[in-house]
C-alpha cells in the first residue's frame, strides 16, 4: 500500500493517465496535500487505491480505523489547526448540544467558523458528548453559527464525525428529521466558502447535515454512509452480525466515495491511520482544507453558491436510458 | 453498539401494522387496523381509502393519490423513464437489480415518485408524489433526480410544487449515493425558494428519515394526513435504543407533531383537494382564473 | 365626547389646524378609516380627545375597555376580514403556541400574512390560549411566519392584543427575552410592507415583540404600556390597588400614543367601544390596515426598510440641550 | 389578575441581596453575599471588586468598567451631555424630575449609560457600558439614544461595539416611550448588521426585562459574568405568578443560562478584557496592528 519513494519514469506516466482520469470524474482539481514534494507519492496511494477497488478486508479496516477509539476528534485538530478558538455555545433555545462543537477561530492567519462533531475521549466526557450524535440543539447551534458565518464573510468548516443523529424520544420529539433538513438548507444558501472534512463516521442523516460543502473533503481511513454496517445488515441480512459483509456491499469507503464523486478529495492519514499520528494528520488535514479553500474563494459568492447546487445535483447515477 | 445504529429504513407498515400497499402487504391491506372492518376494493376506492368506520387512512398508490388530488385529464407525468442504475453492483440476499426488476412488475412503476405538471382546482402547479409499495418509498437516485427535475420545472414556469410524501428513508442499496440524494433535493427546493415559488408538502404515513430530514421538512405549508407516522427513526429503533425509555402512546405520529409544532395542519384525505386548492389560490402570482 | 354630525365652518377650521398639528406630529397622513363622508367626525373625535388631554378616569376607562371580556380578539377580525385564512402552526421545535395565531389569508383580494395574540372567549380556551400570553414558542412561530411573508412578499399585519409575555418558568428557560428580541429583528429585516394595529392591550415586550412596523394603529380604546397599572402601581407605588393613579402617570391610552409619536394613527371603535359592534369595529380596522397598506407599499423595499428604522430611531423625548 | 402583571423593573439587588451599586445599597456593598467577608473600598478595587475568597462578582460602576476593560488613556466619552426630558410630567411618591436629578447627583451620570470610543488590546472599538446605580440602570430615551448612536458610529467607523449590560429593565416613569427603546435599539443593532460591524454583550447581574429582550441578546457574542442573574421576568415576580412552582435554585443566573443554551461563554472579570480582546482580534477587518 505505501508509495514507492522515487517512482520511475513509467509509473509516472501511468500516474499521470490516473490523475487525469481522476480529474476526470470528479472535473476537480485533486488536493495537493503538504508541501510539493510529497504531491507525487500521496497521489500515488490514492490511485493505487482506485486501480484496485478496496477489499471486504480494507473496507472494514476502514470501518474499524473511522471508529478506532484513540482516532483524532474534532477538538484535537482545532487545538493543532488554529491560533486561537472560541467556542460559541448554546442553541438559545433549550441547551447546548456538546456532541457538536461550534467556534470561531484563526486558521492560517484569517478567521474562520468552524462547526463539528465531537465524540469525546473518556468514559465521562463520551456520555457529556453523547458519543457524538447531536440532537435537533445542535444543528440549531450549528446554524446560528452559519449564519454568524455569513454576515461576517468567514470560510466555513465542517468537521464531520458522528455515528449519526441521535435516535431518542427527545430527539424526535424536538423535530429531528426537520433541523437536519435545515441545518443542510442553511449550508446551500450562506454566501461564504465551506469545505466539510469526513474524519471519522459519517453516519447518514447527522453527517449529511453539516457536510452540504462547496468541498468535501474525507480523511483516507474516515467513513461516508447512509447506515451503518450493523444497522444494515440487520435490516438487509435479518442479521447484525454480517456487518462486514454489508459493508463491502455498500462500500463506505473513502476510495469508493471518491470514485463515485461523493467526495472532493481525500485526505491522506499517516501510515497505520491518523491516531498514530496526530500531528502529522493535522498537518495534511490543514493543508488539504486550505488549498481546497483557495480554490473556491476566487469564486463570486453568487457563482459559488450557485456551483455549490450543481455540484449535489449531479449526485447519484441513473441506467442509461434505452435507446 | 446498538447506540450507533442509525437505521434507514424502518417502517415498512402502516398504522397498526398493515402493509405499506396494496401489493406488498403483511395481512389483508383491506382490513381495517382501526377497527378491524374488512371492505372491498370498490368500498374503498369510493371513500379515498378512508374507513367509513373509524377513519383510518389507508395507504394510497401514488396513481391513485393522483387521481384523488388533481383535476381530471390535466395530469401528464414526466421523467417516466428515468431508472436507477446499480453503480455499488449491490447484493444482500437477492441482487439489487433483481429487487428493483420485481417491485417494477409488481407495481407497475419505475421507482417511487411520479412527477409530473397538473392542475389542481383549476390552478397549475407541478406534482411529485410517492408511492410507498416501490420498494417502501425508499429514495435513492431516481427519487431525488426526479423531485429536483420538479423543482426546476415549477421554478421555470414559476408554479408552486405540490409534493406528496411516504417513505421508509434512503434507498440501502445505493449506499452513499442515496445519502447524497439528501442535499441533492434541499438544493432543488433551494432553487424553488430563489425562484419565490411554494413548496407544498403533504406527509403520508410514513414519512420517515432521509426523505423526512431533507425536502419533505421544507415545504412552505406542511399538511399531514391523520395518523401517519412522521419520525426521523421510526419508534422500533429508539424502543432498542433506550429500552427502558416508554414511547408516548403517539410516537410520532401527525397528531403529536401537530402538537409538538411540526406540521401546519392534519388534513384528512376527503379535504385534501379543497385545502390544497386554497393554497395554490393564496400563493397564486396571478390573479384567479 | 361624540363629534357633532355637522360641524361648523369654524370649527372645522380649527380641525385643520389641529389635523395639520397633527400630522406634523408624525409627518404621517392620519388614517382615513372608512369613507370619505366619515372622515371629519372621525377626525373630529381624535382631534377632541388631543385638544383636551383625556382625564385619569378617561384613561382608566381605555384600560378597562381594552380587557372587556367582550371585546373583539383577534380571530374575530381575521373572521370579517378575511375571505380565507390558513393557519399556520408550530415554531418545529417544541410545541404550537395557541396565544399567538399566525396564518396567511386574503385580504381585499389579495394575501397577506398575519400575526396576533389570541386570549381566548370561554374559561376552557382562555387557558388553552394561555390568556394571550405568549411563550418563547409563539414568538418563533411569529418568526417563521414573518421569513414566509419575506420569502413570497406577502404583506404582515399583526394585531397586539397580549397583557405581555408569560412569566414562567419554562418560558424563561427556553429564552423568553432573546426570542422577543428576535422577533424584533425579525420584523426589522423582512422587506415587506408591515402594518401592525394594537386591538386591546399592548402588553409591555410581549407586544412589541411583533409591534416593529412600518405602520403602527391603535384602536381609539386599546392600551399600549411598559408595564400594567397595577404592576406599577406595586413597584412605584408599593400599592397594587393605585392601579388608576399609575394608569393616569404612564398615559398608555391612544390619545397620549398618537401624542407622543408612538403610533401613527388612532383606529376609531364604534361608541362605547369595539365590544358593542364586531362587525363596525371590523370594518374601520380593515379600512385603516387598507389604507396604512397603500401608504408604504408605494415605497421600494430598501427605502421602506430604512424608513421603518428610521421612523423607530426618532423615539423617545431628550431634553432640549442647554446653551 | 396576578398573572397580568408584566414587571419592568424587578431586581434591583445583586445576587445575595446586596445593593446594585456602592451608592445605592442595601447592607453594606463591600460585605460579599457569598461569603460574608467584608472588605475595604481599595482591597476590592484591586480585585476588580471580585471577593478574594469566594469569587462572587460585586457590581462594578460604568467608569470603573471602563477603565477595567480598555487600554488606558484611550476612552473618549461621547455624548455625555444627553439628558432625559420628562415628556410624561411623571410622578409617583415623587417627580420623575426630582429622581434623574437626585440619580445625577448620586453617580455623578447623566444616565445609566456611558458611551464613547477605545482601544482594547491595542484594537479601536466603540464601548457602551451601563450603570446599574442610575435608577436601577433601566432604559429610558437616554440609554435607548446613546447606544442607538453607539451603533451608527460603530458602523461608520466600521469598528464593533463592545456592550456592558446591567439593567432592571424600561424606565416606567417614561411610560411608553422607554417601550420603544426596545424596537430603536433592535434598529440600531440592525445598522450594525448592515454594516457587518460585530456586536460583543457583556452582560452583568442583573440583565433584564426590556434591555435583555432587546439589544442585549442580539450580540454575536454574548459572554455574561458568573452569577449574573438574566431573566426577562426576574424570580419574584415568576414566584408570584404561580405560587406553588418551585423556582430551580440557580433560575435565571448565567450558569443556567448557559447550560440552556442562551450564552456563549461565562468569562471571570480577570479574563474579560483578554476574552474581548481575543474577540476584537477575531473579527477584526483588516490584520493585527
Ligand atoms: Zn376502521
Ligand atoms: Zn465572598
Amino acid at each position: 500500500m505505501m508509495p514507492d519513494a522515487d517512482p520511475s519514469r513509467a509509473e509516472k506516466s501511468e500516474l499521470l493517465r490516473l490523475r487525469d482520469r481522476l480529474a476526470r470524474l470528479r472535473e476537480l482539481p485533486l488536493v495537493r496535500g503538504v508541501g510539493v514534494q510529497d504531491e507525487l507519492s500521496r497521489l500515488q496511494r490514492q490511485i493505487e487505491r482506485i486501480k484496485a477497488a478496496p477489499s471486504a478486508e480494507e473496507v472494514w479496516r476502514s470501518v474499524e480505523l473511522a471508529r478506532h477509539l484513540e482516532r483524532p476528534y474534532t477538538l484535537d485538530y482545532v487545538e493543532r489547526l488554529f491560533d486561537d478558538f472560541v467556542e460559541l455555545r448554546g442553541d438559545r433555545h433549550l441547551s447546548d448540544d456538546r456532541a457538536l462543537v461550534c467556534g470561531i477561530g484563526r486558521f492560517r492567519r484569517r478567521t474562520v467558523a468552524l462547526v463539528g462533531h465531537q465524540k469525546g475521549r473518556d468514559v465521562h466526557e463520551r456520555a457529556r458528548r453523547n458519543f457524538g450524535m447531536a440532537f435537533p440543539e445542535g444543528y440549531r447551534k450549528a446554524i446560528r453559527t452559519m449564519e454568524l458565518a455569513h454576515r461576517h464573510g468567514f470560510p466555513l468548516f465542517s468537521l464531520v464525525d458522528t455515528p449519526g443523529a441521535y435516535p431518542g424520544v427527545a430527539a424526535e420529539q424536538h423535530g429531528q428529521g426537520g433541523w437536519i433538513a435545515r441545518s443542510q438548507m442553511t449550508m446551500v444558501r450562506i454566501d461564504v466558502a465551506t469545505v466539510a472534512c469526513v474524519i471519522g463516521e459519517g453516519g447518514s442523516g447527522g453527517a449529511v447535515a453539516i457536510a452540504l460543502a462547496d468541498r468535501v473533503l474525507m480523511q483516507e481511513n474516515a467513513v461516508y454512509s447512509v447506515i451503518s454496517p450493523e444497522g444494515c445488515a440487520a435490516i438487509l441480512w435479518r442479521d447484525k452480525t454480517q456487518a462486514k459483509k454489508a459493508a463491502a456491499a455498500f462500500k463506505p469507503d473513502a476510495v469508493h466515495c471518491l470514485e463515485l464523486g461523493i467526495v472532493d478529495a481525500v485526505v491522506p492519514e499517516p501510515p497505520g491511520g491518523a491516531q498514530t499520528d496526530y500531528d502529522a494528520a493535522a498537518e495534511v488535514l490543514g493543508a488539504s482544507i486550505e488549498d481546497a479553500l483557495a480554490e473556491i474563494e476566487g469564486v463570486d459568492a453568487g457563482q459559488r453558491r450557485s456551483q455549490r447546487r450543481a455540484k449535489f445535483r449531479t449526485m447519484g447515477v441513473l441506467a442509461a436510458p434505452e435507446s | 453498539m446498538s447506540r450507533r445504529i442509525d437505521v434507514s429504513v424502518e417502517d415498512r407498515g402502516s398504522p397498526g401494522d398493515s402493509g405499506g400497499g396494496r401489493v406488498v402487504g403483511r395481512g389483508h391491506p383491506n382490513t381495517c387496523p382501526g377497527c378491524s372492518s374488512h371492505f372491498r376494493d370498490d368500498e374503498l376506492e369510493a371513500t379515498l381509502r378512508v374507513c367509513p368506520q373509524c377513519g383510518h387512512h389507508f395507504p394510497v398508490r401514488a396513481r391513485d393519490r393522483i387521481r384523488q388530488l388533481v383535476d381530471g385529464g390535466t395530469f401528464s407525468e414526466l421523467d417516466a423513464d428515468v431508472r436507477s442504475a446499480d453503480p455499488l453492483n449491490f447484493f444482500d440476499l437477492r441482487s439489487y437489480r433483481d429487487r428493483l426488476a420485481e417491485a417494477e412488475v409488481e407495481t407497475g412503476l419505475g421507482d417511487a415518485i411520479i412527477t409530473g405538471s397538473a392542475k389542481i382546482e383549476r390552478r397549475p402547479c407541478e406534482v411529485a408524489v410517492m408511492d410507498f409499495a416501490f420498494m417502501g418509498g425508499s429514495m435513492g437516485s431516481v427519487v431525488g433526480e426526479k423531485f429536483a427535475r420538479a423543482c426546476e420545472r415549477a421554478a421555470e414556469r414559476q408554479l408552486p410544487l405540490v409534493c406528496v410524501t411516504a417513505s421508509g428513508g434512503a434507498r440501502m442499496q445505493e449506499g452513499i449515493l442515496s445519502l447524497m440524494q439528501m442535499p441533492k433535493t434541499v438544493c432543488a427546493v433551494d432553487v424553488l425558494r430563489d425562484s419565490s415559488c411554494a413548496l407544498f408538502v403533504v406527509l403520508t404515513h410514513p414519512t420517515t428519515a432521509g426523505v423526512l430530514a431533507s425536502f419533505a421538512s421544507l415545504g412552505d405549508v406542511t399538511i399531514s394526513e391523520p395518523g401517519a407516522l412522521l419520525a426521523f427513526t421510526g419508534p422500533r429503533v429508539v424502543q432498542q435504543t433506550v429500552p427502558g425509555e416508554k414511547l408516548p402512546d403517539d410516537f410520532g405520529r401527525a397528531e403529536s407533531n401537530l402538537r409538538l409544532g411540526h406540521v401546519d395542519a392534519i388534513v384528512e384525505r376527503g379535504d385534501l383537494r379543497t385545502f390544497i386548492g386554497r393554497l395554490l389560490a393564496l400563493f397564486a402570482k396571478t390573479e384567479a382564473p
